[in-house]
C-alpha cells in the first residue's frame, strides 16, 4: 500500500489543483504512468506514479485544490486486499501524517541542490515536513539521508513561506503563469548579479549545411535550426562547467550532465523551461525529437515534472520575425541562461573581403556570484567554433 | 478532390499543431505567424503534419508558399496536378 | 512453564526424527549412511537399533535414486523423510527433485501431492573445498512447488520437522553444517513444533536491519553485538523460510529503520540476496535511507586453505562494516 | 606369491621389488604423518586416507606410462604420489599452502597434477567416470595412443554415473582401464547392503567389457593384471575393467567411529595387508634384506620429514588472489567470430 500525493514540481508550487484522473479506481498503474493531471501556476502538468500496483481509493476529487503533500489517492501493491472506501476528508493515517490543509503552507521543492545524493526515505519525509529540499545541506559524503533531514527541522531556515496561491480554475491559467514568472524572475533579478557577454555569430555554415541536409531528408525527419543551436550550446557548456549547475545556499555545485532548459512560449503569452535531458549526449535527431515533442506538449499543456526541475542552464531562442537581440534573466538556481536573437543577414567583413551573411546575437547571462564574463566569453567562442562545423554536430 | 477538400486538410495540420486555434478566426490571405503566435517550430511540425494528411513533399524552398491557407490550397492542387492524383 | 534443558542442534536434529518416527507410522528415513554410520553428520545415531531396518534404511550412493524412489513413496501414502549428506551432492538429485517433486502436484492438476522431507547439510566453514561446501539453497528457493526452510536455531532444528511432515508439499531442509555442535536451550516437555512461514526477529534493533538466515545467523548477531558497543542498534531478522520469502516482515522492519544489509553465504550473482534486495526495491523503495548492502561469498568456488575460505565467505566483520557503510559513519 | 597370471610377465628384479617396496611404504608413512598433522590442526578438511590399499595405486601405475592420464577419487593421496606428484607439493596442498599442487585451492580430496596428466581427486562419488570417458574420448579423436586409468570405489557401482559411463565406453571403445577399488564399504555401507550383485565386475561384463577381479592386498598380482588391461586397451581392444579386492585399515575420514565394522575384522584384514605380505614375500625368496626395508624407511623418513619442512615454510595464497582462476583467459590466437 503507498500513497500518491500531490508532488512538489518546483520552488514555488504550495498548491495544485486536480484537473484529471487519467485512470480509474481499480485501473492498473505502472511505475512512470502519468495518472493523473494538475493545474499549477505554471500549467497543466501531468503527474507519474512511482509505484505499480491497482489505484484504489482515490481521495481528492478533480477539481479540489490541495496543498503539497496531500495524499491524492492510494495505490495497493501486491496482494493486498482493497482499502475501504473512505470519504475524502477521512483523516491521514498516523504513521504517515499528511500535511495539514492549512491557509497557509510551506513552500517546497523536490529539486536537489545538483551533485547532492538524497535519499528516497529522506526526500519523503522532507516532503511530509514541508521542507525545501534545495535548503537541506547534504552530510560530508554529499548525501541527503533522514539524519540530514531531521537537522535541517530543528533549523527553520529550511523552511520558506509563501503566500497561498489565487483560486484556480481548470485549463491554464495566464494570470496565475504570470505571477509565478512574476516570482520567479523577481526573485532572480533581485538575487542574481547578473551580466550579459555577446558575440554575433556567423550562422551561414550551418544555415548551409542544414538546407542541404532537410533537402535529402524526408518530411519528418527535417531538423529545425533550434536542435542545432541547442546540441552546440550543450556542447559548449559542458566545456564551461562554471555555466552549468546549480547554485544553493550560497554554494555552486556545477553539475556533470548538461540538462538544457528549454525556453518555450506558450501562445497567449507566459513561457515555460522544462529540459531535455542530457542534451549534450544526444544526436541531433534525438535532440529534434525531443525538442519536437517538448514544444507539443508545453503547448498542450502537458509537461512531466522531472521535466520542470531539471535543467542546469537554461536556452532561449526568440526566433524569426522578432528582434536583434535577447538580453535573458536567469532561472534560479541556475547560473546561466543563453539567449539567441532573430537570424539577420548582416554585412561581414572577414580576411578583408565584405560580404554579406546571416548571422546571429547571442547573449549569455550570467551570474557574476559564480562566474565572470570571461567564463561566458568562452563559451560563446566554444559555440561559435562549434557552429562553423555544423557537420560535426 | 475540390478545393474545399484541400482547405479542410490544411485547417486540419493547422488544428493538430494549435488546436486552440480552431475557435479562431482565419484570414486566408495572412501568414499564419501574422494573424496568430506561431513561430518557426509551430510551422514545421504544420509542414510535416500536411505531408503526412496529404502524401505531398514540401521542399524546404516551397515552405513560403503554404505559409498561408490560401497559398497552402493552391500548392496541394498544383502538386496533385503535377502528380497525376486523380481522386482515386 | 515446563524445565528447560540444554541441548545440541544435532541432539535437537535427532530428537525430530525420532519424533516424527514414533507419531506417525507412515514417516521412515532414507538415505546414504543413516543407519549403520548413524548419518555422516551423526543425526541419525542410535536410530537403527530403536525403529529397524525398514524405517530407518540405508541406501546405496545414488542420489536420484533414492530422492525419486521418496518421492513415489510420498504419493503413494508414506511421509519419508530423505537425507542426502550435502547439497553439494544433492545435484544428483535435482532432476528428481526439480523435475518431479516440486512439479507433479500442478502438472497433475493437483491429482498427485509429494509430501516429502529432504534435508541436507550446506554451507562452508570447515575447510571441506569446492564439492563440499557450497550454499546453494537458493536454486531450490527459485523453483515454485518447493517449500525450502533453514532451521538456524536449535529450537527451529527441533521444531520444523514435524511441521514439514504436515505440509502436503515437498519440504527441503538446509542444516547449515557448522551448527551441529551448537547449543540451545528448549523446554523439557510440550509440543515444540514450530511453523514454517515466517520470518523472525531474533534482535529487535531500530538503526538498520540485518536480513539473514542459517549459518550466517550468528555472524550477523555476533555483528549486531559489535556494533552495539558504538551504538548503532541492528534489528536482526532470521528468514527461517527461503521459500516462499516473507516479505511482509522484512518490509515491517526496513520502513522502521530505512537500512538493510542482507547477509548470505551463496554467492552474490543471482542469489537469493539479490531476490530480496529486488523486493525491499519493489516495495519499500521511498522508506530507504540508504543504499541496499550485501554480505555475501566471494565469486568463486570456495577454497581449501582456511585464510581463503574465511575472506570467500561471509563474516561478522565484514557484516559490521556494511551497516556502518549503510549508516555513513 | 600367485601370480599365475598367463601371458603378461613381470620382470620382478630387485630393483623393482625395491621400488614397489618404497612406493608402497612412503603412500604408508605419508598419510600416517598427515593424520597425525591432522590431529594438530595443520590439515583441515576431510582426510580419507589409503592405508591399506596401497597395493593398488603403486601396482596400476606400472602399467602406465608417462602420457597416460589418471582420474581418481578424494582418497588419492596414494593415487598421487604413486603417479609421480612431488611429495612437498602434495603435502603442501595438504597444508592448504600456494606451494601446493593445487595452489592450496583443493586440499586433500582435490590433488592435480597437469605434468603428470594426474586429472584430480573428485569428491563427487562416481563424478569421476565421465570424466575419464571424455578424456579417452579426445585422445582417441586425436589418435594419441594413451590410456586413460579411472579410480574409484565401490561404493560408484551404485550411482548412475557409473552405469552411463560403462556404457559409452564400451559403446565407443574407448581407451579406458578401469580400476575399481573395492574395500568392501561405502563408507559406512557394508557392499552387500548398497548393491543387489556385489561382484561389479559383472556390471561391467553386462555392458560387453571384458573384466577381471584382482587381488588388490597383492602389488604383483595389480600390477600383472594393469599391464594386461592396459595393452589391451592400447591395442585397441576397447575399455577394460578390474575389480581389485581391497581393503581401507582406517576409518572413512578422521572422524567416524566406525560402528558399521568390527574391529576384529580390520585386525584381520591388517594380517594380510600388503606391505606386510610383500615384505614376506621379498624376504623369504631374498629379493630384499631387512636392511632394504630399514633403508626404504629411512629414506622415506627423512622425504617426509622434509616435505613437512617445506609446507611449513611456505607461504600462503595472497588474499588478494582470492578470485584467480575462477575463469581462464582466453586462448591466445583463437578464432572468435565477428
Amino acid at each position: 500500500m503507498s500513497e500518491f500525493r500531490m508532488p512538489s514540481l518546483g520552488a514555488d508550487m504550495d498548491v495544485g489543483t486536480l484537473v484529471e484522473w487519467m485512470k480509474h479506481p481499480g485501473d492498473h498503474v505502472t511505475r512512470g504512468d502519468a495518472i493523473a493531471a494538475v493545474e499549477t501556476q505554471k500549467g497543466v502538468i501531468e503527474i507519474e506514479v512511482f509505484e505499480t500496483g491497482i489505484l484504489d481509493d482515490i481521495r481528492v476529487q478533480v477539481g479540489q485544490r490541495v496543498p503539497v503533500g496531500t495524499v491524492l489517492a492510494v495505490i495497493r501493491t501486491g496482494n493486498e486486499a482493497p482499502a475501504a472506501q473512505t470519504v475524502a476528508e477521512k483523516p491521514a493515517a498516523a504513521a504517515r501524517p499528511t500535511p495539514p490543509v492549512a491557509p497557509v503552507a510551506a513552500a517546497v521543492s523536490s529539486v536537489t541542490p545538483a551533485g547532492a545524493k538524497i535519499t528516497p526515505a529522506a526526500r519523503r519525509r522532507a516532503l511530509e515536513l514541508h521542507l525545501d529540499l534545495l535548503a537541506l545541506r547534504a552530510g560530508a559524503d554529499g548525501v541527503i539521508g533522514l539524519r540530514e533531514v531531521e537537522a535541517s527541522r530543528a533549523a527553520p531556515a529550511a523552511t520558506a513561506s509563501r503566500p497561498p496561491g489565487a483560486a484556480a480554475k481548470p485549463g491554464i491559467d495566464m494570470s496565475e503563469m504570470r505571477k509565478a514568472i512574476a516570482a520567479a524572475m523577481a526573485k532572480s533579478w533581485r538575487e542574481i548579479p547578473h551580466y550579459f557577454v555577446s558575440s554575433t555569430i556567423d550562422v551561414e555554415p550551418m544555415l548551409a549545411w542544414l538546407e542541404r541536409e532537410n533537402a535529402r531528408r524526408s518530411m519528418p525527419e527535417r531538423l529545425h535550426y533550434a536542435a542545432l543551436l541547442i546540441k552546440a550550446t550543450a556542447l559548449a557548456l559542458k566545456a564551461v562547467p562554471v555555466l552549468n549547475g546549480h547554485r544553493v545556499n550560497d554554494v555552486f555545485a556545477p553539475s556533470s550532465q548538461v540538462h538544457l532548459g528549454i525556453a518555450i512560449a506558450m501562445r497567449g503569452g507566459g513561457l515555460i523551461a522544462p529540459a531535455i535531458l542530457d542534451a549534450d549526449t544526444l544526436d541531433l535527431a534525438d535532440v529534434m525529437t525531443h525538442l519536437d515533442d517538448l514544444v507539443v506538449r508545453v503547448r498542450g499543456g502537458r509537461l512531466r515534472s522531472s521535466e520542470m526541475t531539471a535543467a542546469t542552464a537554461t536556452f532561449s531562442n526568440l526566433g524569426e520575425d522578432t528582434a536583434d537581440t535577447l538580453q535573458p534573466v536567469i532561472y534560479p538556481p541556475q547560473v546561466a541562461i543563453v539567449g539567441c536573437g532573430r537570424i539577420v543577414e548582416r554585412a561581414w567583413a572577414e580576411h578583408a573581403v565584405l560580404s554579406t551573411r546571416r548571422t546571429m546575437v547571442v547573449t549569455v547571462g550570467g551570474d557574476h556570484r559564480v562566474s565572470d564574463g570571461r567564463a561566458a566569453a568562452r563559451f560563446l567562442g566554444h559555440l561559435n567554433e562549434l557552429l562553423q562545423h555544423p557537420e560535426r554536430l | 478532390m475540390n478545393d474545399a477538400d484541400l482547405e479542410r486538410q490544411v485547417r486540419a495540420a493547422l488544428y493538430s499543431v494549435a488546436p486552440d486555434l480552431e475557435s479562431e478566426p482565419l484570414d486566408p490571405d495572412r501568414r499564419y505567424r501574422d494573424q496568430f503566435e506561431f513561430d518557426s517550430m509551430d510551422f514545421l511540425h504544420f509542414a510535416t503534419e500536411l505531408h503526412r494528411l496529404t502524401g505531398i513533399d514540401i521542399p524546404e524552398s516551397d515552405y513560403r508558399r503554404v505559409e498561408t491557407l490560401k497559398g497552402a490550397v493552391a500548392y496541394l492542387k498544383e502538386k496533385r496536378i503535377a502528380k497525376g492524383g486523380g481522386d482515386a | 512453564m515446563s524445565a528447560m534443558r540444554r541441548i545440541s542442534y544435532r541432539e535437537a536434529v535427532r530428537e525430530a526424527l525420532r519424533e516424527a518416527l514414533l507419531r506417525d507410522e507412515r514417516v521412515f528415513l532414507m538415505g546414504e549412511d543413516v543407519g549403520r554410520y548413524g548419518g555422516s553428520y551423526a543425526c541419525s545415531m542410535g536410530l537403527l537399533a530403536e525403529f529397524g531396518e525398514q524405517r530407518i534404511r540405508d541406501t546405496p550412493l545414488c542420489e536420484s535414486g533414492f530422492v525419486g524412489a521418496s518421492i513415489g513413496a510420498a504419493m503413494n501414502g508414506m511421509r519419508p523423510i530423505v537425507e542426502v549428506m550435502t547439497v553439494n551432492f544433492s545435484m544428483l538429485a535435482l532432476d528428481q527433485i526439480v523435475n518431479t517433486a516440486a512439479a507433479v502436484r500442478h502438472m497433475s492438476g493437483g491429482q498427485f501431492s509429494v509430501p516429502v522431507v529432504i534435508r541436507m547439510a550446506t554451507g562452508a566453514g570447515r575447510q571441506l573445498a569446492a564439492q563440499h561446501s557450497h550454499s546453494l539453497e537458493c536454486w531450490y528457493a527459485h523453483v515454485p512447488g518447493i517449500r525450502a526452510v533453514a532451521p538456524a536455531t536449535v529450537a527451529d532444528a527441533r521444531g520444523m520437522l514435524w511441521t514439514a511432515l504436515l505440509d502436503q508439499n515437498p519440504v527441503v531442509v538446509f542444516e547449515h553444517a557448522t551448527l551441529y555442535n551448537d547449543e540451545g536451550d528448549l523446554p523439557a516437555e510440550g509440543d515444540l513444533a514450530v511453523d514454517i512461514e515466517h520470518a523472525v526477529v531474533r534482535r529487535p534493533g531500530r538503526d538498520v536491519t540485518l536480513i539473514t538466515y542459517g549459518g550466517s545467523l550468528k555472524k550477523a548477531l555476533a555483528a549486531a553485538d559489535a556494533l552495539a558497543a558504538e551504538g548503532v542498534e541492528s534489528e536482526v531478522i532470521d528468514l527461517r523460510v527461503l521459500r516462499p520469502l516473507d516479505t511482509p516482515t522484512l518490509l515491517e522492519s526496513v520502513r522502521r529503520t530505512h537500512r538493510a544489509v542482507i547477509i548470505d553465504e551463496g554467492w552474490r550473482s543471482g542469489s537469493l540476496s539479490g531476490e530480496i534486495a529486488a523486493q525491499l526495491a519493489e516495495q519499500a523503495f521511498y522508506d530507504l535511507d540508504a543504499p541496499i548492502a550485501r554480505v555475501c561469498s566471494a565469486e568463486v568456488p570456495i577454497p581449501y586453505a582456511r585464510h581463503l575460505e574465511i575472506a570467500a565467505t561471509p563474516q561478522a566483520e565484514g557484516i559490521v562494516a556494511a551497516v556502518r557503510s549503510v549508516l555513513r559513519r | 606369491m600367485s601370480h599365475s597370471a598367463g601371458e603378461t610377465k613381470v620382470r620382478l628384479t630387485r630393483e623393482h621389488a625395491r621400488e614397489l617396496m618404497r612406493q608402497m611404504i612412503l603412500i604408508r608413512r605419508f598419510e600416517e604423518k598427515c593424520a597425525e598433522l591432522y590431529t594438530q590442526e595443520k590439515i583441515r578438511g576431510f582426510l580419507h586416507l589409503y592405508s591399506g590399499e596401497e597395493a593398488n595405486a603403486v601396482g596400476v601405475m606400472q602399467a602406465l606410462t608417462a602420457d597416460d592420464a589418471v582420474v581418481t577419487t578424494y582418497r588419492e593421496h596414494g593415487h598421487a604420489l604413486a603417479r609421480g606428484l612431488p611429495i612437498n607439493a602434495v603435502m603442501a596442498e595438504m597444508y592448504g599452502k600456494v606451494t601446493g599442487c593445487s595452489r592450496g585451492h583443493g586440499g586433500s580430496m582435490h590433488l592435480f597434477g597437469a605434468a603428470q596428466r594426474f586429472y584430480g581427486g573428485n569428491a563427487i562419488v562416481g563424478g569421476g567416470l565421465p570424466l575419464a570417458v571424455g578424456l579417452a574420448l579426445a585422445d582417441k579423436l586425436l589418435g594419441r595412443p594413451h590410456v586413460t586409468c579411472c579410480f574409484f570405489g565401490d561404493g560408484a557401482a551404485a550411482e548412475g554415473e557409473f552405469h552411463e559411463s560403462m556404457n559409452l565406453a564400451a559403446l565407443w571403445r574407448l581407451p579406458i582401464v578401469f580400476v575399481c577399488e573395492n574395500n568392501l564399504y561405502g563408507m559406512g555401507t557394508a557392499l552387500d547392503r548398497a548393491e543387489s550383485v556385489t561382484d561389479i565386475r559383472r556390471h561391467a561384463e553386462s555392458y560387453g567389457m571384458h573384466a577381471e577381479t584382482v587381488d588388490g592386498m597383492n602389488v604383483v598380482d595389480v600390477e600383472v593384471a594393469a599391464r594386461r588391461a592396459a595393452e589391451a586397451v592400447r591395442a585397441g581392444e576397447g575399455p577394460r575393467f578390474m575389480e581389485n579386492h581391497t581393503y581401507r585399515f582406517r576409518a572413512h575420514s578422521m572422524f567416524d567411529p566406525e560402528l558399521y565394522r568390527s574391529k576384529a575384522e580390520v585386525e584381520e584384514w591388517k594380517k594380510h595387508g600388503p606391505i606386510v605380505r610383500f615384505t614376506e614375500w621379498t624376504l623369504d625368496n631374498n629379493t630384499l634384506h631387512r636392511d632394504d626395508i630399514a633403508a626404504i624407511e629411512a629414506e622415506v623418513t627423512q622425504l617426509i620429514d622434509e616435505a613437512v619442512a617445506f609446507a611449513e615454510q611456505s607461504p600462503w595464497e595472497p588474499v588478494t588472489d582470492l578470485l584467480r582462476d575462477v575463469y581462464a583467459p582466453r586462448e591466445a590466437g583463437g578464432a572468435v567470430a565477428p
